[in-house]
């Protein structure tokens, strides 16, 4: 092998001419020039194992000749492989024979039918029926925990999860006992997975040993509503397709974005599907408790809000976003408020959150963000006040990979810090500041920085080369920020404070009860049963983040667009008493009232009476609107002059 | 609960490993030489001595063939079924073993003597068909020589 | 001058031809349906009284309450005109046809025919060629893109099969000697003009096939390809004027056949009236018989078959006719 | 000549149609003389049980993705131990081409076509078949086959237990 620096093998791959950078497996040669090989063990984020023989190519000519494991070798210069080889095509056959020969053959009880990669390359792979007279290994399966099904009989030895739990999530409580013909995946007696990544096991595993228990038995990927997405459960932006049906989420699934989140979520964002199907959740207009419809709603709003203001002046009335608002939304939020000529703009609720996100956009820039792409290349990393499991699991996921690399991680106490530092996937140096790290020395170091007084010491330390990335309170709280530079908002918490706030119009955020005394009106768009719809006067529904298009960008200042997975309105479960849906035709679905935030937000503009045709993203967000759901995104810096 | 002793070698012989699975099979053999075999207690003092997850050393405990994760008679009896010995008879040796000790493969006797294992090469193959008692190897096997051994090694347990 | 009993005898002959035509139109719908089944191994119509007898009186009663539809566009009082313009013509030519021998009735010699007119081959020509202004009309005026092609198609094959129809029938002039319709079967008494003329009236057969726009020659009305080609857009009782005009076509055309070339009424034994009836069925008989084996042309074959086979024919007939005519003296 | 040849043609086409006017006509009077279809005809759909009476259909969703007319919807479910059955189970008739591919499709046997064709009716509602309107009480063709005692994973029987299955693996086994 050369050691040439730079050095690119070629190779012949079913006669395409196809040149790799040293290193690369013929597996991923021949995927760079779209020739797909069928594997299991091989995955790209965990590499190579060689245990499922699946990838079989005839190498014709070059340095090594023969049948060979294209995921375990090396392209190397003069390599003629074939893929179609009548050889390579028997030797895959027959691995998939013997892979299927304790295969229970129970795909129609399988929740991965449909999905499946062992059921696809059995067809693929041309072994329709088995001639194999013995009998079948059989396993006890064992209970992991609410989230995750464990059907062991399905297993094919590919040792992806284990190789995924132990190895690149850190999970120490599951993974591969005995050999031979006796291997089993599990843990040692049954019980909860412990790692907080443990969902990935649904997504990697090439056959239905694991599944994901909260969509069980409910529905088939062909009959899913799936869209590109972006989980609004951090400020981390991981990209998701959520798939639902009959007006139901069912589960969530990642969606690779090497900048962002590679190829896994968190048990988090894969998980938190309830409050998406909560009965609970608003879903008609409602003025002082009663049911009405969307005209007689919006009305209602804007004689309450004159009256409101014949009575308090309107300057008494806040309108208050939040950081999980879609820019969508957000972006239109300035514009009701002159509208209505309100007398506070809030993005935030509470001092701390518009802080940090404050802190964020101030010292962040094209340069000097981090993403997780670069936390995974960092070769030290410091972590000041952070809770990375609460605030941003894939950051620790992220971390740990760069800790795997070699990085040194540096964690600097704080107070934090006890209770946070359970768990974590990585081992660290503790140092009690962060200027006792010697960042100087590093060649690419990231800070990561999380809520608490800490955040003043980043400051000194930024020198060049030093990358930034915070865990921000929300899914857009990145661009609450901007806007909320770029307004001159203040935080609900300092406007209240100020004693002039009478009325709030609450649009999709959470307000703590205290901020709520002496308030005498309260309007509120939200999709979730919060504590302030329940005591809203005027109560809008609007939609979950699965329920429209929108925008959110992210801890980094990458502008993610999600595209609309469902349509809102109740779940046909449950929907009859008599067990099946009701029989009768109807051209709405029931409950399917709820409209986008941003939509909500222009009919009030529309009906103040200042504007028509009210357009969300508009000016300086323009660009927004262009967004590819299934692009990386883009990073804020490279579309706005005016952001600095 | 074990002697205060061996835990102080096995921390010993931990701390000594460059990385701690490395003493695994060292530690697991040594607390099996205890309990006779790998109970779950073990398995959890293993998993504390060694700074791993009980899964993590379960793994390697259900992986290797002579730590004992059920219990076993005095002696274990393996008798090698690969490819030599098996040419050289091995498959019937055991059948007769097991004929003779009463009981199949895997099984323990009704005294809690002798437990009988076939096992993999044990790398004796030039003096197939071949057995293994503890640490003893015994070579050039027929079933008299080996249920004299089994006797022999009946009296010394009884000694 | 006017008698009234001559008028009223006049009177009651046209009532009892309209009303004769009228029921044997409507019958013989359902004849060509039953045949059609039978030809094709079906029943046919069967629900309607024994054998479907009351079949013709459902399909008037469902035709007579369908919605009178009226396309957006179309030309009211013409798309209004265009049925009548179809069916009329055809009943009125009947008028010249002789369906019997002369009777003796209230002492008067009473001519089994409407009206014995001196031109009554002339007036059969004219009017079967203002019948070509039901489908041109009918057709133009729906604004529908299949009525207008289906009328242009009915234009073109008319007009053309009315010259080969009208050279067929010269020789049958010359042979007779007049245009009256009585004479000419008074003409036929001792031999059917068949036997002197039989291309003639192969090609008169021929000609009032597509006359009729019968299969094979129906390409006016082409399901296959225009829908229903001129009086696709026409409904209910409209429709059906059409529809019937088709079949009063085929009885007159029949009715004419059996004049011009069968004899008339003349036949021996039976009554005279009965032997035209005969003939008169016997012609539609074949033409239905035609439909149920024969496939539909093609727009260029018939135009062709038109100009290039049956006029020259006709013509060289007419041109053969009277050479032995001048050589018989 | 092809005059002849042509004039031929239309008179063995004029007599073949004679002849079939007097032949018997195929047709069956059908609400008087009812013609009994073969077993295989495929009409009705219904949902079969096994032979110990459980209900077959384990609602894979494969039969309403073969469905080329989009006619059957479910919805899946599991029971108390596990067993997974259509919670609903709606085929609408008036949509039903009667194609025969969710039978097909069906790896349980579950879905059947009888030859019970006559189920037109009035009111289009009552063509939407539930699944108490489907399920029969029987197993219909096939009636040995039970999908549970061939897909190991041991519902109706102890894991391990069904056929061709050998008894759970023990990981912690002292057998190599």
């Amino acid at each position: 092998m050369s050691l040439q620096k730079g050095f690119m093998p070629k190779l012949i791959i079913d006669n395409i001419a196809v040149e790799v950078a040293e290193g690369v497996t013929v597996l991923e040669a021949a995927q760079s020039v779209g020739i797909h090989i069928p594997h299991f063990c091989w995955h790209p984020a965990l590499g190579k194992a060689g245990a499922c023989r699946v990838c079989a190519v005839k190498m014709v000519d070059g340095p090594v000749k023969g049948i060979q494991m294209s995921c375990m070798l090396p392209a190397q210069d003069g390599m003629v492989v074939s893929t179609t080889d009548q050889e390579a095509m028997a030797m895959r056959r027959q691995v998939i024979e013997w892979l299927m020969i304790n295969h229970p053959h129970d795909c129609p009880v399988c929740d991965e039918g449909g999905e499946c990669q062992l059921q696809d390359y059995t067809i693929a792979g041309g072994h329709g029926l088995r001639s194999y007279t013995g009998k079948k290994r059989t396993h006890i399966n064992q209970y992991l925990g609410p989230h995750i099904e464990h059907e062991m009989n399905r297993c094919i030895q590919c040792y992806r999860c284990v190789r995924f739990y132990q190895e690149f999530a850190g999970g120490t409580d599951f993974g591969v006992m005995g050999s031979a013909g006796r291997i089993y995946y599990g843990r040692v007696e049954g019980g909860q997975l412990e790692s907080p990544f443990s969902g990935n096991l649904v997504d990697i595993c090439p056959t239905g040993v694991f599944t994901d228990k909260t969509a069980r038995f409910r529905a088939r990927y062909w009959d899913y509503d799936m869209a590109p997405s972006v989980c609004p459960h951090c400020s981390l932006g991981c990209n998701t397709v959520p798939a639902a049906r009959y007006r139901e989420l069912l589960k969530i699934v990642a969606r690779r974005n090497d900048a962002v989140n590679g190829w896994f979520i968190c048990d988090k964002g894969r998980f938190t599907n309830s409050v998406v199907n909560d009965p609970a959740r608003p879903r008609y207009p409602l003025v002082d408790g009663r049911k009405v419809g969307w005209d007689e709603a919006l009305d209602n709003l804007l004689l309450r809000i004159r009256e409101f203001g014949a009575v308090h002046g309107p300057e008494s009335l806040a309108i208050v976003g939040s950081s999980r608002l879609a820019m969508e939304a957000a972006t239109l939020l300035y514009r009701l408020f002159a509208g209505i000529a309100a007398g506070s703009l809030c993005y935030f609720t509470l001092e701390e959150e518009a802080d940090q996100a404050r802190a964020a956009i101030t010292h962040l820039n094209d340069a000097t963000s981090a993403s997780m792409g670069d936390v995974q290349e960092a070769d030290l990393i410091a972590l000041v006040d952070c809770d990375l499991l609460q605030d941003g699991p894939m950051m620790a996921l992220a971390v740990r990979q760069a800790w795997r690399k070699g990085a040194k991680i540096f964690l600097v106490e704080n107070d934090v810090a006890p209770e946070a530092q359970k768990g974590l996937p990585f081992e660290w140096q503790s140092v009690s500041l962060l200027s006792d790290i010697p960042i100087r020395e590093a060649r690419k170091p990231v800070i990561i920085c999380g809520r608490g007084k800490g955040m003043q010491d980043v400051a000194p330390a930024l020198t060049s080369g030093v990358k930034l990335a915070y865990l921000l309170g929300g899914p857009n709280a990145f661009g609450a920020a901007l806007l909320s530079a770029g307004h001159g908002a203040t935080t609900l918490a300092q406007a209240v404070a100020s004693g002039k706030v009478k009325g709030i119009l609450a649009v999709e955020v959470d307000i703590p009860p205290e901020l709520l005394q002496g308030i005498s009106f309260i309007a509120a768009l939200d999709w979730r049963a919060t504590a302030i719809v329940k005591a809203a006067h005027i109560v809008l529904p609007t939609t979950a983040w699965v329920e429209m298009d929108g925008t959110y960008i992210n801890n980094e200042g990458r502008a993610q667009r999600f595209k609309k997975v469902m349509h809102p309105g109740l779940p046909i479960m449950g929907l009859d008493p008599a067990g099946h849906p009701p029989r009768r035709h109807e051209t709405a679905p029931p409950g399917g009232e709820p409209r986008p935030a941003w939509q909500v937000v222009a009919d009030i503009i529309e009906r103040t009476g200042t504007e028509r045709d009210v357009q969300p993203l508009s000016g300086q967000w323009q660009w927004l609107r262009h967004l590819d759901a299934e692009s990386p995104g883009q990073r804020i810096w490279q579309n706005m002059k005016q952001v600095k | 609960m074990i002697p205060t002793q061996l835990r102080t070698r096995l921390e010993q012989h931990v701390a000594a490993a460059v990385t701690s699975r490395e003493a695994a099979v060292q530690v697991m053999k040594e607390l099996q030489g205890h309990y006779g075999w790998l109970t779950d207690e073990a398995v959890g003092e293993a998993a504390q001595l060694l700074g791993l997850s009980p899964l993590q050393v379960e793994e390697l405990a259900t992986f290797y063939e002579m730590i004992y994760r059920r219990p076993v008679g005095k002696r274990v009896v393996h008798v090698c079924d690969s490819i030599s010995c098996w040419a050289m008879g091995g498959e019937s040796l055991l059948a007769q073993l097991a004929a003779h000790l009463g009981i199949g493969p895997g099984e323990t006797t009704g005294d809690g003597m002798f437990t009988l294992l076939p096992c993999c090469c044990l790398g004796n193959c030039g003096e197939s068909p071949t057995m293994m008692i503890g640490d003893n190897l015994y070579g050039w096997l027929t079933l008299e020589k080996a249920v004299e051994i089994l006797q022999q090694e009946s009296r010394s347990m009884m000694e | 001058m006017f008698d009234p009993i001559d008028i009223a005898i006049t009177l009651g002959k046209i009532l009892l031809v309209f009303m004769v035509i009228m029921t044997m139109a409507a019958y013989l719908v359902l004849a060509e349906r039953k045949l059609l089944g039978y030809i094709q191994d079906r029943i046919g119509p069967n629900r309607v009284g024994p054998f479907g007898i009351w079949q013709p009186l459902a399909d008037a009663i469902k035709l007579f309450t369908k919605e009178d539809f009226k396309p957006a566009g179309a030309d009211k009082w013409l798309f209004y005109l265009a049925p009548a313009m179809a069916a009329i013509p055809a009943i009125m030519i009947f008028a010249v046809i002789p369906f019997g021998a002369p009777l003796t009735l209230f002492g008067r010699q009473v001519t089994m025919q409407v009206s014995d007119l001196n031109v009554g081959l002339l007036l059969f020509v004219a009017f079967s060629s203002i019948a070509v202004y039901g489908v041109a009309l009918g057709g133009w005026a729906s604004n529908s893109k299949y009525a207008l092609l289906g009328s242009i198609r009915g234009l073109a094959q008319l007009i053309s099969y009315e010259i080969s129809m009208g050279l067929s029938l010269v020789p049958v002039v010359m042979l007779a000697r007049s245009f009256q319709l009585s004479e000419i079967v008074g003409a036929q008494e001792g031999c059917w003009f068949i036997v002197y003329q039989p291309l003639a009236f192969i090609i008169f057969m021929i000609s009032i096939l597509a006359e009729c726009k019968r299969v094979p020659f129906d390409i006016p009305e082409a399901e296959g390809e225009i829908v229903a080609g001129y009086h696709t857009e026409y409904s209910g009782m409209r429709f059906s004027l059409f529809f019937v005009g088709e079949y009063i076509n085929i009885v007159v055309l029949g009715g004419l056949a059996a004049t011009f070339f069968l004899g008339g009424w003349h036949g021996p034994f039976l009554p005279p009236v009965l032997w035209f009836f005969i003939k008169v069925l016997a012609v539609a008989f074949l033409f239905i018989w035609i439909r149920g084996t024969l496939p539909r042309m093609r727009y260029d074959q018939l135009m062709m078959f038109c100009w290039k086979v049956l006029t020259p024919l006709a013509l060289l007939n007419i041109l053969a006719t009277a050479w032995f005519i001048l050589l018989k003296g | 000549m092809s005059v002849i040849n042509d004039t031929k043609a239309i008179v063995i086409g004029m007599w073949t149609t004679w002849k079939h006017i007097f032949r018997r006509p195929v047709t069956l009077q059908y609400p008087e003389e009812k013609r009994i279809p073969y077993p295989r005809y495929r009409a009705r759909i219904v949902l079969t049980r096994d032979p110990d009476g459980g209900e077959r259909c384990v609602a894979c969703y494969l039969c309403s993705a073969a469905c080329p007319v989009d006619c059957i919807s479910m919805q899946s479910a599991a029971t108390e131990e596990g067993r997974r059955y259509a919670l609903w189970f709606r085929i609408n008739f008036s949509r039903c081409i009667f194609c025969g591919l969710c039978a097909e499709a069906c790896p349980t046997m579950a879905i059947q076509m009888t030859p019970d064709f006559e189920i037109c009716n009035r009111d289009i509602m009552n063509l939407v078949y539930e699944k108490e309107d489907l399920l029969i009480d029987g197993c219909g063709k096939s009636p040995e086959y039970n999908f549970y005692h061939h897909a190991g994973i041991g519902v109706t029987q102890r894991r391990g237990a069904g056929l061709e299955e050998k008894p759970p693996v023990d990981v912690r086994s002292l057998m190599p």
